[in-house]
């Protein structure tokens, strides 16, 4: 009997549960949420290729026109890559809700803006 | 046997009382369990073989998902073995973090075990209430190191995060909060006479048969076995924080749940007490990629007992063999000494009283206890 | 006057109403025993999930029907209609609209421990006839747990019926509204024998032995699925009304008018105030081992009970 | 808690001839070589006479020539003492030590299974950690095996 006046109080607190789909817990501040590549800052160096332990980074062509192929169903979130990159360019989102059920859509390219012409 | 002949209870792969993929098979005469089979290795991932196959850096995250629960504990002996090959030392305040998310995970696993025992008993009030104190240790765990469950924080060389001030305060707040609920559960558990009913008395393994079989951690001490890893053979910054080996004599189910339940207190002692005597300082140091050829073997206290990783390094940047022994598989002939002669009600009780993690357990092997009569323990 | 009775039958105080009050006893059952876990309980079919059980027995009707090739095909369909149709029989001889219940006659206190008997026999027919290991091991535990706690609750539902001179439950409901006096008030310790016996012939948490969850799968309910899951799910749910209804006759007054609110609202209120009885007691406590059940009920249950009987014989209750 | 020369020196005086080369990495960890033939006669002598009654694991590993079984064995929580013996691929026997502690039975299953070290006295012959109908004769944790070939095993039906 010895739960009677705990579960008692417990009748008068607010559960502790959310209502997820409606209410959802924000990620705290320096949460490993899927890596995002900025590419202006990105030297397209292949430190993080090489970095990444599953090798979920490929480094596909090459100068300007090279891009980042990110395959996220590889990924293990282990923010080695931000970690190796000199220039800082990789971030950990916070987005959490990766689930997905085509792994097709799972492959994210970063590519690097075309030089608008006058800069030519 | 006679007539009634015993007839054989399967329990597992799927079973609601096993988290994990086991087999268990009891041959039960009446309602008493006569002989028990255990077939392993559902989640066996040949995480040995992978090893030697990875760099050492690499090698961390695989060391690191050889169980959910107890990754620190993994990931701090794993980064030992290794930067006693590459001879690194690593600084003071890096020790301390390691110390303190250590202990941390300690509470988050002991927690864990407790609301999964108040379930098996049919106890699901105090398994919901456990599990939802637990939240404030997952909160904090991504606070400081961006992973509920799987925390990279230890890297070779140190961790990979510092410990912020405002992080500090909301740790001794959550420490604070959280110790009275502990003390909530001792008074609880000790009390409630339906989980004393279920638990006292059950499931009984003698200190002699603990030490014979090899059993580890608090299924060893709750045999009244004064064992610990970080006492006799302290390893990061155990060494400095003073804390005292819990044990307890009766050696049952009941005594395996308290003997978890003061670890915490404890535990949460020994944070408070790495908080107040952080050296400050740098966090990692860069260690080199290959390692000169040595052979090292660091023991840590996993949340279930003594946890041994063997590293032998052959000089290139790959480890040439790394064996992990986790505190499950020690424990399972003290598991199987113990489910004789009980009832099968008690079984799942039992099962999680040396708080079985299989993945952790399968990532190597073990045994059938051969079929045939009950002598070969005592051999 | 056939229609009266066909809509008495068939729509109020009869099976309509029956099945309605089952689903909603299982809503209030789960959102209070939630909310005491710090919880919310069902939330999104209807206005806070007051339609949870109704889609579970609809999604329930709706999924593949197995049976096991070992098992008895006859007696593995027979059985969950019996589980349905025994509690809505008995539910019959409760007082809901007045202080008599649609079929009231002298002795339907007996007839209502010939049903908790039958109950539990058709339990262990469900788990002995699906030839599974678990399920056998549950009915052969449901069956043991019915040999500790049937002769309990035979001695104290007597109590009321000494107290009210009649073996019928309106009997007793119309003395105990004659002498405005509750059962609970005049037999106390009959109330806790009745509550701890209903508890075990509901197989709640305390006594939840025959379908441990953790142990044996689910008991005896481990090989039936679809329809035949869905059937024993509502029949639980009118088992916990025919309890609730019964505890709330006997011991709580039953169906009386109280100033201008109507009989039927009033049984409604304790009804539901003894099915949060039984959930809030099923959140405080751990499973017994079926040794320590049957060891516990006659050891303790069973001289207490006997000890109430001897007060009211002795005038103390009446 | 006895200090680790000593450990060294008690072994070495007990086994005389067989006592191949005993060094300690650091304290508490104590690592000897003994000759194959007596290995268990250590074994035996580092667990009842010595107090190393705690078996930590036993390892086994591939020396491309010869394969090595590691005993590790520990003393009241403190000393870690790793007893080590090679023993050619060909005739890959090792003695069975699970008389003395019940527990070695666990850690000699796996590594006869991933090694293929035949432990004489060990019985028992179900496979425990790899899958059923792995076909015998090729030992996982080899250093001939790759993660390729493990890939295209088969495994037997029935």
């Amino acid at each position: 009997m010895s739960l009677v006046k705990e579960a008692l109080q417990q009748l008068r607190k607010k559960p502790a549960t959310k209502k997820y789909p409606k209410e959802k817990a924000s990620p705290a501040k320096g949460f490993r949420g899927i890596p995002v590549w900025d590419m202006d800052k990105c030297l397209l160096c292949v430190l993080c290729q090489n970095a990444c332990p599953p090798a979920a980074i490929k480094l596909v062509g090459k100068g300007r026109e090279a891009e980042i192929s990110f395959s996220m169903d590889r990924c293990m979130f282990c923010a080695e890559c931000a970690e190796a990159c000199p220039k800082g360019a990789i971030t950990m989102s916070e987005k959490f809700e990766l689930a997905g059920t085509d792994r097709g859509e799972m492959v994210f390219i970063f590519k690097k803006k075309p030089i608008a012409q006058e800069q030519k | 046997m006679g007539y009634a002949s015993t007839i054989k209870v399967p329990f597992g792969p799927q079973h609601p009382a096993l988290k994990e993929p086991e087999h268990f098979l009891f041959e039960v005469d009446g309602d008493t369990v006569v002989n028990v089979t255990l077939r392993i290795g559902y989640v066996h991932r040949g995480l040995e073989k992978g090893f030697e196959l990875e760099t050492y850096n690499h090698g961390l995250y695989l060391a690191e998902r050889v169980c959910g629960i107890c990754n620190i504990a993994h990931t701090v002996s794993y980064t030992q073995v290794v930067e006693e090959l590459m001879g690194v030392q690593i600084p003071p305040r890096a020790r301390y973090i390691r110390t303190i998310v250590a202990e941390l995970e300690r509470l988050q696993s002991h927690s864990l075990w407790v609301g999964i025992v108040a379930h098996e008993a049919g106890f699901d009030t105090l398994f919901m209430y456990v599990w939802r104190d637990r939240e404030a240790i997952m909160n904090l765990f991504e606070e400081l190191t961006g992973g509920r469950v799987l925390h990279a924080i230890n890297t070779l060389g140190g961790v990979r995060r510092d410990i912020t001030p405002e992080w500090e305060t909301k740790l001794r707040k959550g420490m604070d909060s959280f110790e009275e609920r502990t003390k909530d559960y001792l008074r609880i558990v000790n009390s409630e006479r339906t989980f004393l009913k279920r638990t006292s008395g059950v499931g009984l393994l003698s200190p002699q048969d603990a030490v014979k079989l090899c059993a580890v951690g608090p299924t060893l001490r709750a045999s009244g076995v004064k064992e610990d890893v970080r006492a006799d053979d302290p390893y990061i910054a155990y060494d400095e924080i003073p804390f005292n080996v819990v044990t307890s004599e009766s050696g049952d189910a009941l005594a395996r749940t308290v003997v978890r339940v003061e670890e915490m207190m404890e535990s949460i002692g020994m944070i408070r007490y790495a908080l107040d005597h952080m050296p400050s300082g740098t966090i990692k140091v860069r260690p080199p990629k290959i390692a000169p050829p040595g052979e090292v073997l660091s023991r840590a206290e996993a949340p279930r007992g003594e946890l041994i990783h063997f590293g032998r390094s052959n000089g290139s940047a790959k480890p040439e063999r790394y064996k992990i022994r986790s505190p499950t598989l020690a424990n399972i002939p003290a598991l199987c000494k113990t489910l004789i002669g009980v009832h099968v009600a008690d079984i799942p009780i039992i099962l999680a009283g040396i708080d079985p993690c299989f993945s952790c357990m399968d990532r190597m092997a073990i045994v059938d206890r051969r079929t045939g009569e009950k002598r070969e323990i005592e051999k | 006057m056939i229609v009266y009775d066909l809509f008495f039958l068939l729509v109020f105080p009869g099976i309509l109403f029956l099945l309605c009050l089952a689903f909603f006893t299982e809503w209030v059952d789960r959102k209070f025993f939630a909310r005491i876990q710090n919880r919310y309980g069902p939330l999104y079919t209807g206005p806070s999930g007051i339609l949870q059980p109704l889609a579970d027995f609809v999604k329930l009707l709706s999924k593949e029907d197995i049976v096991p090739r070992a098992a008895d095909r006859a007696l593995f369909t027979l059985v969950p209609i019996f589980y349905v149709t025994l509690p809505l029989t008995a539910l019959f001889i409760m007082p809901i609209m007045g202080e008599t219940g649609l079929i009231a006659f002298e002795g339907d206190l007996i007839f209502l421990l010939f049903v908790f008997g039958l109950m539990t026999i058709i339990i262990f027919l469900a788990g002995w006839s699906s030839m599974s290991r678990f399920s056998i091991i549950g009915g052969v535990r449901s069956a043991l747990q019915m040999l500790s706690f049937e002769i309990p609750l035979g001695i104290v539902l007597i109590g009321p019926a000494i107290a009210a001179k009649s073996l019928s439950i309106s009997g007793i409901v119309q003395w105990q509204s004659a002498n405005a006096a509750w059962g609970l008030w005049l037999q106390p310790i009959g109330f806790v024998v009745l509550l701890t016996c209903l508890l075990a012939e509901l197989e709640l948490i305390p006594f939840d032995i025959p379908e441990a969850d953790t142990e044996i799968v689910a008991g005896w309910r481990t090989e039936f699925s679809g329809r035949k899951l869905a059937m024993f799910r509502l029949g639980r749910d009118l088992e916990v009304v025919l309890c609730a209804a019964l505890a709330a006759s006997l011991f709580l007054g039953g169906a009386q008018p109280l100033w201008l609110i109507p009989p039927a609202v009033v049984f409604l209120v304790k009804t539901i105030a003894v099915v949060l009885l039984f959930s809030f007691i099923r959140s405080l406590f751990a499973r017994f081992r079926i040794d320590q059940v049957i060891a516990g009920m006659w050891k303790y249950v069973l001289p207490i009970a006997i000890v109430q009987i001897v007060l009211i014989e002795l005038g103390v209750g009446v | 808690m006895i200090s680790m020369s000593e450990v060294i020196e008690k072994l070495q005086n007990h086994l005389k001839s067989d006592f191949g080369e005993g060094r300690f990495a650091r304290d508490r960890r104590i690592f000897v070589r003994v000759g194959a033939g007596s290995i268990k006669e250590a074994f035996r002598y580092a667990v009842q006479e010595m107090g190393f009654d705690h078996l930590g694991t036993i390892t086994g590993a591939d020396l491309g020539a010869d394969l090595e079984v590691v005993y590790h064995l520990v003393e009241r929580g403190r000393n870690v003492l790793s007893l080590s013996t090679r023993v050619p691929k060909e005739k890959a026997v090792v003695p069975d030590v699970s008389d003395i502690v019940p527990s070695a039975a666990i850690y000699e299953r796996e590594v006869r299974e991933l090694l293929g070290i035949n432990f004489e006295g060990l019985q028992g012959a179900s496979l425990l950690l790899l899958p059923d109908g792995w076909p015998d004769g090729t030992y996982p944790l080899r250093k001939d095996q790759s993660f390729g070939m493990l890939k295209e095993i088969k495994l037997k039906k029935g």
